[in-house]
């Protein structure tokens, strides 16, 4: 259902023309502050710009009504150049209570668009948020933003009386009418969200109804009463042509997953145990099984993993994903994999740690894990995806990776990223890259009786890989488990100079793959006064503050890595190149440690455990002073 | 494959992997592999069809002893992995071999959800009520008072009874047997691997390095017409060296009987090991020896339900069915697009 | 620790902490915490004496809102937790917390093995038949064919019957009580608090999020009657309305029979708590509503067992008693020593 | 029933005086040899020697007799010198089988004495080894090594006869004879193993007397069949005045433990699962429950430490030991010990992996994994054992840090450590170090009505420590979990700010400990060419290599590493002071990697992964090579 839109947004008087803005949706977690963020993003991609968003979620299902705790916030940043953050501050202010106002307020710049719900700032309301004094009335908003009381309660209700809707139901339409309003003020058409009233409420017309009132109403409200303010407009972005669509992270992952099996002629096998943020990837594969995917929801983590394997080693492709706590779980049974070298693909969708931690917030505190949490000399590849729909090409490459080397890959996204959106250039399927997969064929006597000792599990391909033989076919009968192996036969072998080698083997095998991934790219010049080494979901703040920087004519350049092990064959040569080095990262600088043992360097950190992404200015600032 | 579907006239050495067998010479396990060897060619399964998986301990050492496709997981997981495993390729005939540790310390929840998935797998659980392979320390079905090398002073913990377990998490095929009751063993080795479904069998089986002797009283020539009883379906409950003595029930409670004296057959409990409900299983479960009661061998419960390998299976080929098989192209046009033009 | 004698009393508001209550309104959970803040003060327990331990849910934030000493553990190790804590302090009384996912999917192994060890301590399961702080996944006790947000075709796998379990591993103290019967609720966290060893006790929990009227056969004003039946101990199981109807066994089959036309309360099934063998309890457990059943609620089964941290501790008076208090210098001079002259 | 014991061994002609000797007993699992090494390693002790000991088990329980997977073997180093590794190669070999022998004789050195029971080598036996010829026969040992053909079978049946046992017991007797045997070759006293045979078989007194018969027959066989050949004899070891005992690793380790409980005042709670070779520890704390310790065998790893922490939480000691694999499955609740702030130790005795690995062998390759192996920024401090005797000290220095920082703590020994033996002078019990454990008492107004706000269960010392407030308290009642908390309350935060604040102050209260423990001391010269820097196991053979390199005027010094996290204050100083450093390992570069990162110099690496420790002339040989 792709639509090119006429331009057909009526423009009065007072228009402004801007860059980007960036608006926030926030209010309770029962005022569907996401689906209004959402549509606004659609809506704001349909009509050509780039966009990319920050849901920021509570960690309680339902908090009190009217509480702190409850506030659930939407960020959305449209451009009409190409972005890569949700933006720092909020241009845009929609607050539809005192608590959501209170926590979010301090992101709204000097001068900023506020509109609130002024029926919520009541007694109750405000004591909830800890105000002494109403806010609205003291002076302390106005003049500072520009400050919009809307009785968004009532008139909603007005708007929907006529749908029959109980007020309960009615209510529910407030975030409608908080979305007509900023449609109206960055001239955003409404058929998108109305499109999706439609359909979204087809079998309840009187929702339906009372929905598309409210968001009309909203609209005109703008229109009308606000006549008088300033309407802004932002140009579409010139994005390369083609079809686009705007992903979320989760769905980028789970649709490259899929990709991944029809390119390489696999069933999908994920084994998985719910936990925030990973539990979409498990929901979201679940609803596509046609195309040949198993989704298992298993008793714990362990059994995710091991069923994982056991799907591995039936000959198909094993998945598993989950988020730091049960990550921390599967730690022996990636030795098993690792061992017996069969490909499987381990997901960590990062929240903020330790322990439950944060559940909701996202961190890169688990590369630490990723790398080096699990007993013995157990070495294994791991990739990181950077945006949201990096994920679809990501989750290719890991199972490529897995596949062509025998070895479990760990791949590491984060809440961030998994939550976040951002426009996607549609893939032309037929293009997209093969995944060549080859199992041994019977044994050449062809019959059931074959010896299986001339059938060798462990002899090597000039990658090290091994043969990856499957169950039912005749003569390849073996035996493979947690053991130390023989080299070449796979049989169990405790002696010291096998071990030894098995252990340099894995080890050279997983060092090896550097030989096949692509070398490392670099955002600026060869040479300069600082590189920014960057992974993960930090790479919209990273890539912006450093084209900032550069516009300032600045010798910086940015390097942002998706392998993080083995490191691409280059990076040691790109990072002398530097007089210095930045390592921005939502951890207290755990690549930054791997980066100075590996190559010496007196690397920098710039290190964050807040729950939330890196602002633009934090990076920008930081570069600035290694540059005095 | 098509070698596969020509079935070779194999003998159980044709099941013998090359490697030697390295469990303590005596060790219950050898007769337990014997069997298994037995009947495989009885079953009319290709060999490259066959997978055993495991845990860790000398139990969990069996799937390198057989010429299958096999692997010797973790401590514990075997039950998981053989999921994966089974519900990706439901053609495969699949074995999980574990131990009283491995099966119900460690491994407890694998062993239950698979039980109660009902996958159609067979579980064979060595019960040596010890550690073997870490060498003696006591395990979830040693008895109270137990002296091992960690319970110097006797265990404290009530021990669990492997086949209350299974029974109390939904099992569909729960049976019992003997390492060296052979022809019995045999027997319940291949009603397991013809029952559809989970089916789950608990072998008494002598360790006798660190636990010798702990099922004497099942297996002694002179002891074990008394204190076994031989379960068979429709047939009534009669145990003892002259076939003189039965089970009858007293309420809920099993009593034994001397028949003749007024007392006949018929008064006795008849087995009925499709019972829609558990509670015969779980009554015939609590029989136990310290109680005075003959221990049941043989099938205590084998009811048909539906096996989740088959539904997983079933709701892929539903969804294709429904929606055709798997296009990205057209998923990506179910999501809101829009083009930019060059 | 003196104040500790003197008991003060306590309301129910006494044992409510300072942090805000965050289920969403209208959980069941809600209920839960009311009566046991009620039952709290009757208990003649001081308040810095009990503990709470859960693991992860929405039911295990359980211990937040009490104001005694508690942990909020990690997913399904409530119970392990707890084995610790009443094992070096058994003068505790311990509470553990926990939900359908968190102690039968990822904590079901510790579950088992806490309750076959009897340790005093009473665990409270929470079930809602869904994942709620995860956002509605099934879980464990989901019925077949449920369709959640992981299961958007409707689960494949046989739901679990928490007691079935509880008891199929010797479980001691086992109940079943509901979020909005009140009354009986209370009386049942208070049958669990005195029982010596390990209860267990279900309680049908609404979410009202994500699996809303999951139970309402069961509360249902018009329905409850005849939907559920209240076991006594000593009395026969009569259930209806204008309590017509009673439960009669027929072989080990229980059956639903209609009082009077010939059929008098003698002919009925008697519950008996307190039966020696668990097999009775085991067979209420399988009455399901689906099946046609009342379901019961009340205590299934509380005998006296030896308990796991009492016996622990008596190995250490004993040891101490045999061999006096630990000293190391006598240790020493147990190994085979020489002097090195200077 | 301490012995001084007189020197009452009769001196033949010829007696080789020798500095030290290594002597090693293999043979079949079920031929008794590590009773035979342990017998003759206390001997040695008990006439004055200095004594270091390996003993090498075979994975299998009882593989099929005569089989190579079977071969059991101990090791004994015994000297006038003080030593530290039980010997890089062999004076004397005795090899019960075939398959003894083959999987031992290279590392006898040439013109070593070698000892076999000629009758097992029979048909069945030599092709069981893989033996193509009779090496008795076929000159492939003569004249290389002294050897000495004996019908050890025969002779000790004969010598048994009288004794009334069958055949098989009677063979059971046969170490008995070898044992005689070396006693004779090294004029050792046959008193210790008399009094041991009398005691063990007490209840059984035919065999009592056939072990006796057995000792005393391979003795005198010594005496007169081999009186021509020369006997040797090693003086008593210059060892420091005193009491002493010889201890192996694993005992040492438990009665720390034990005597750590007492002087802290506490009960010992140990939560376990068997697994090689961390048992011992359960086992060995089983046997000593009048010390008020509590052991429980859990079912399964994650229920071992979740218990602990349970116990930590109630105010005595929890403490949890494993290895490899089963600290993996420990890593999620490890996050809940540090962001609750519980005292705790977490033992890992490490083995061979990656996986299952080599279960029986040893190796150093858990160090990532005690480091890094969480989810989320999960700083806990990392100690280790370097020797057998050693973990009496370092137990008790553990729980101390545990105690006084309120933090869990890593402890890491290895299977060699845990298996080896050595002499340790008692401890003088009234001397140790008590360990002070606070425990605010209850609420001021001692009621138990007292507002539990008034209880601020993170506010925190001057050491960052937290209160350990004991349930059964009054007015202290509190609730700590996984999720992140608010800085002195403790209660639930999800606050970006607050979350950074604790995850700084988390790492800021470990890295503290620096200042709390010893200074790093330094074995040599503060200056020079090389330093060797090890840590655990090692020490032995490095401290030996670089005693050597130093009697050559080498300037190479030693500093060995108790603490790895965090490291001693004066470390990087130390580092500095030395041209180059040198990282022997038994793993592939797991701390240099770390101390490259951490104080950016080259160090460079001896890796070995080979299920067994370093010898001395490995180290040797590297140290030479890297100063030429
Ligand atoms: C994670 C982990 N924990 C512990 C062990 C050590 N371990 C190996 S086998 C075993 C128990 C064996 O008992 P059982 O399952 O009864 O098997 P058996 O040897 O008696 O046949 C244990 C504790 C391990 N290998 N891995
Ligand atoms: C190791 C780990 N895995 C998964 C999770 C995510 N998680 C939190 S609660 C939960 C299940 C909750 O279900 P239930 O126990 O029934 O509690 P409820 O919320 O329904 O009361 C899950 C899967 C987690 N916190 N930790
Ligand atoms: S230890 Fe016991 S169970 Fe293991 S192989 Fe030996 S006899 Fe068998
Ligand atoms: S999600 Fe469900 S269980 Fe959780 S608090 Fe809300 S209503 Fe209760
Ligand atoms: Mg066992
Ligand atoms: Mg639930």
């Amino acid at each position: 259902m792709s639509t090119t839109l006429a331009e057909k947004i009526e423009t009065p008087t007072h228009v402004q023309q801007l860059e980007d803005a960036t608006v926030r949706f926030c209010g309770d977690s029962g005022d569907g502050m996401q689906l209004a963020g959402t549509q606004f993003t659609n809506t704001s991609a349909l009509v050509g710009n780039d966009v990319a968003t920050f849901p920021d979620f509570p960690a309680e299902i339902r908090a009190p009504r009217g509480t702190k705790a409850g506030v659930s916030g939407f960020q959305v940043h449209f451009s009409s150049k190409d972005i890569h953050t949700p933006g720092d501050t909020v241009d845009a202010l929609v607050a539809m209570n005192p608590a959501a106002l209170v926590t979010n307020i301090e992101d709204l710049r000097s001068g900023g668009i506020l509109i609130v719900n002024r029926d919520e700032f009541d007694k109750k309301g405000l004591q909830q948020a800890g105000y002494a004094t109403d806010p609205l009335e003291d002076g302390s908003l106005e003049p500072k933003y520009k400050l919009h009381k809307v009785d968004m309660t009532k008139l909603t209700r007005l708007a929907v009386a006529g749908s029959g809707l109980g007020q309960k139901d009615a209510d529910r339409c407030r975030n409608m009418f908080a979305m007509g309003l900023v449609f109206w003020l960055y001239g955003r058409p409404m058929d998108p969200t109305l499109r999706f009233i439609a359909e979204k409420f087809g079998k309840r017309p009187e929702v339906a109804q009372a929905n598309t009132a409210a968001l009309k109403a909203g609209y005109h409200y703008g229109e009308t009463v606000e006549a008088a303010s300033t309407q802004y407009h932002i140009p579409k972005a010139k994005l390369p042509p083609g079809r686009y669509t705007n992903i979320e992270g989760a769905t980028a992952l789970s649709w490259g997953l899929m990709a991944a099996a029809q390119l390489s002629g696999k069933r999908l096998f994920l084994g998985a145990y719910p936990i925030t943020p990973a539990s979409t990837i498990l929901e979201t594969l679940a609803k596509h099984k046609n195309f040949d995917v198993l989704t298992f929801q298993a008793e714990d983590e362990i059994a995710a993993i091991t069923s994982a394997i056991g799907a591995a080693f039936a000959g198909e492709m094993g998945v598993t994903a989950s988020s730091g706590p049960g990550i921390a779980l599967k730690g022996e049974a990636l030795g098993l994999a690792v061992i017996t070298e069969l490909p499987l693909l381990v997901i960590n969708v990062q929240r903020g740690g330790p322990s439950t931690g944060l559940p909701t917030k996202t961190e890169q505190a688990d590369l630490f894990q990723a790398m080096m949490g699990r007993n013995g000399e157990c070495p294994l590849p791991v990739i990181a995806a950077r945006s949201p729909s990096d994920c679809f090409e990501v989750a290719q490459e890991a199972w490529r990776i897995a596949t062509r080397f025998m070895t479990p890959v760990m791949l590491l996204t984060d809440g961030y990223i998994a939550n976040g959106a951002e426009p996607w250039l549609l893939p032309d399927v037929s293009k997209l890259r093969k995944i060549e997969v080859k199992h041994p064929g019977p044994a050449l006597d062809g019959t059931d009786n074959a010896d299986e000792s001339t059938f060798l599990p462990y002899q090597r391909d000039e990658r090290l890989a091994r043969p990856w033989a499957v169950p039912g076919t005749p003569g390849l009968e073996h035996r493979i488990g947690g053991l130390e192996k023989q080299d070449i036969t796979g049989n169990v072998s405790y002696d010291p100079e096998n071990h030894q080698h098995m252990v340099n083997t894995r080890a050279r095998k997983v060092a090896g793959i550097a030989n096949d991934i692509p070398l490392q790219e670099l955002d600026g010049e060869e040479t300069g006064d600082l590189l920014v080494l960057s992974w993960g979901g930090t790479y919209g703040a990273c890539a912006t503050a450093v084209h900032a920087v550069q516009a300032r004519g600045r010798k910086v350049s940015h390097c942002h890595l998706r392998y993080l092990n083995p490191f691409p064959r280059n990076l040691g040569e790109i990072l002398n190149n530097f007089k210095s080095v930045l390592i921005p990262e939502l951890n207290m600088g755990q690549l930054r440690l791997i980066i100075r043992g590996e190559f010496l360097i007196d690397a920098i950190g710039l290190n964050k455990v807040q729950g939330k992404p890196f602002s633009v200015a934090e990076i920008v600032e930081k570069i600035e002073q290694l540059l005095k | 494959m098509s070698a596969s579907l020509t079935l070779p006239v194999l003998k159980p050495a044709d099941f013998a992997s090359d490697q030697d067998v390295r469990w303590c010479p005596g060790c219950g396990d050898y007769s337990i592999l014997a069997q298994m060897k037995k009947v495989m060619p009885t079953l009319g399964v290709p060999r490259e069809k066959i997978v055993f998986i495991s845990g860790i301990g000398c139990s969990s050492r069996f799937p390198y002893y057989m010429n299958t496709y096999g692997m010797h997981s973790i401590h514990g997981r075997a039950p998981a992995v053989a999921t994966g495993l089974k519900s990706v390729r439901p053609d495969l005939q699949v074995w999980v071999i574990t131990g009283d540790g491995d099966g119900l310390s460690i491994g407890g929840n694998h062993l239950m959800h698979a039980i109660r998935r009902n996958l159609d797998i067979n579980i064979i659980l060595f019960n040596n009520r010890i550690y073997g392979l870490t060498k003696g320390q006591y395990s979830p079905t040693s008895p109270l008072g137990k002296k091992t090398k960690s319970t110097p002073m006797g265990a404290i913990d009530n021990p669990l009874h492997p086949l209350s377990i299974a029974i109390g998490c939904e099992g569909t095929f729960v049976a019992r047997s003997i390492d060296t009751n052979i022809k019995h063993l045999g027997e319940m080795l291949k009603r397991a691997a013809e029952h559809k479904g989970t089916a789950f069998v608990e072998v008494y089986q002598n360790c006798n390095i660190f636990n010798d002797g702990a099922w004497d009283y099942a297996t002694d020539r002179d002891t074990k017409a008394d204190t076994t009883i031989e379960l068979e379906h429709g047939k009534p409950l009669i145990f003892g060296k002259n076939r003189d003595k039965g089970i009858r029930l007293h309420g809920l409670d099993p009593e034994v009987v001397e028949l003749g004296k007024g007392i006949t057959e018929d008064d006795l409990l008849f087995h009925d090991e499709k019972a829609p409900e558990p509670s015969l299983a779980y009554l015939l479960s609590r029989m136990r020896h310290e109680d005075g009661f003959p221990e049941p061998i043989g099938v205590f419960r084998a009811v048909e339900r539906p096996q989740y390998d088959a539904m997983i299976n079933d709701q892929v080929a539903q969804a294709t069915k429904e929606r055709g098989p798997g296009d990205l192209n057209k998923l990506f046009a179910t999501t809101e697009t829009w083009d930019v033009a060059s």
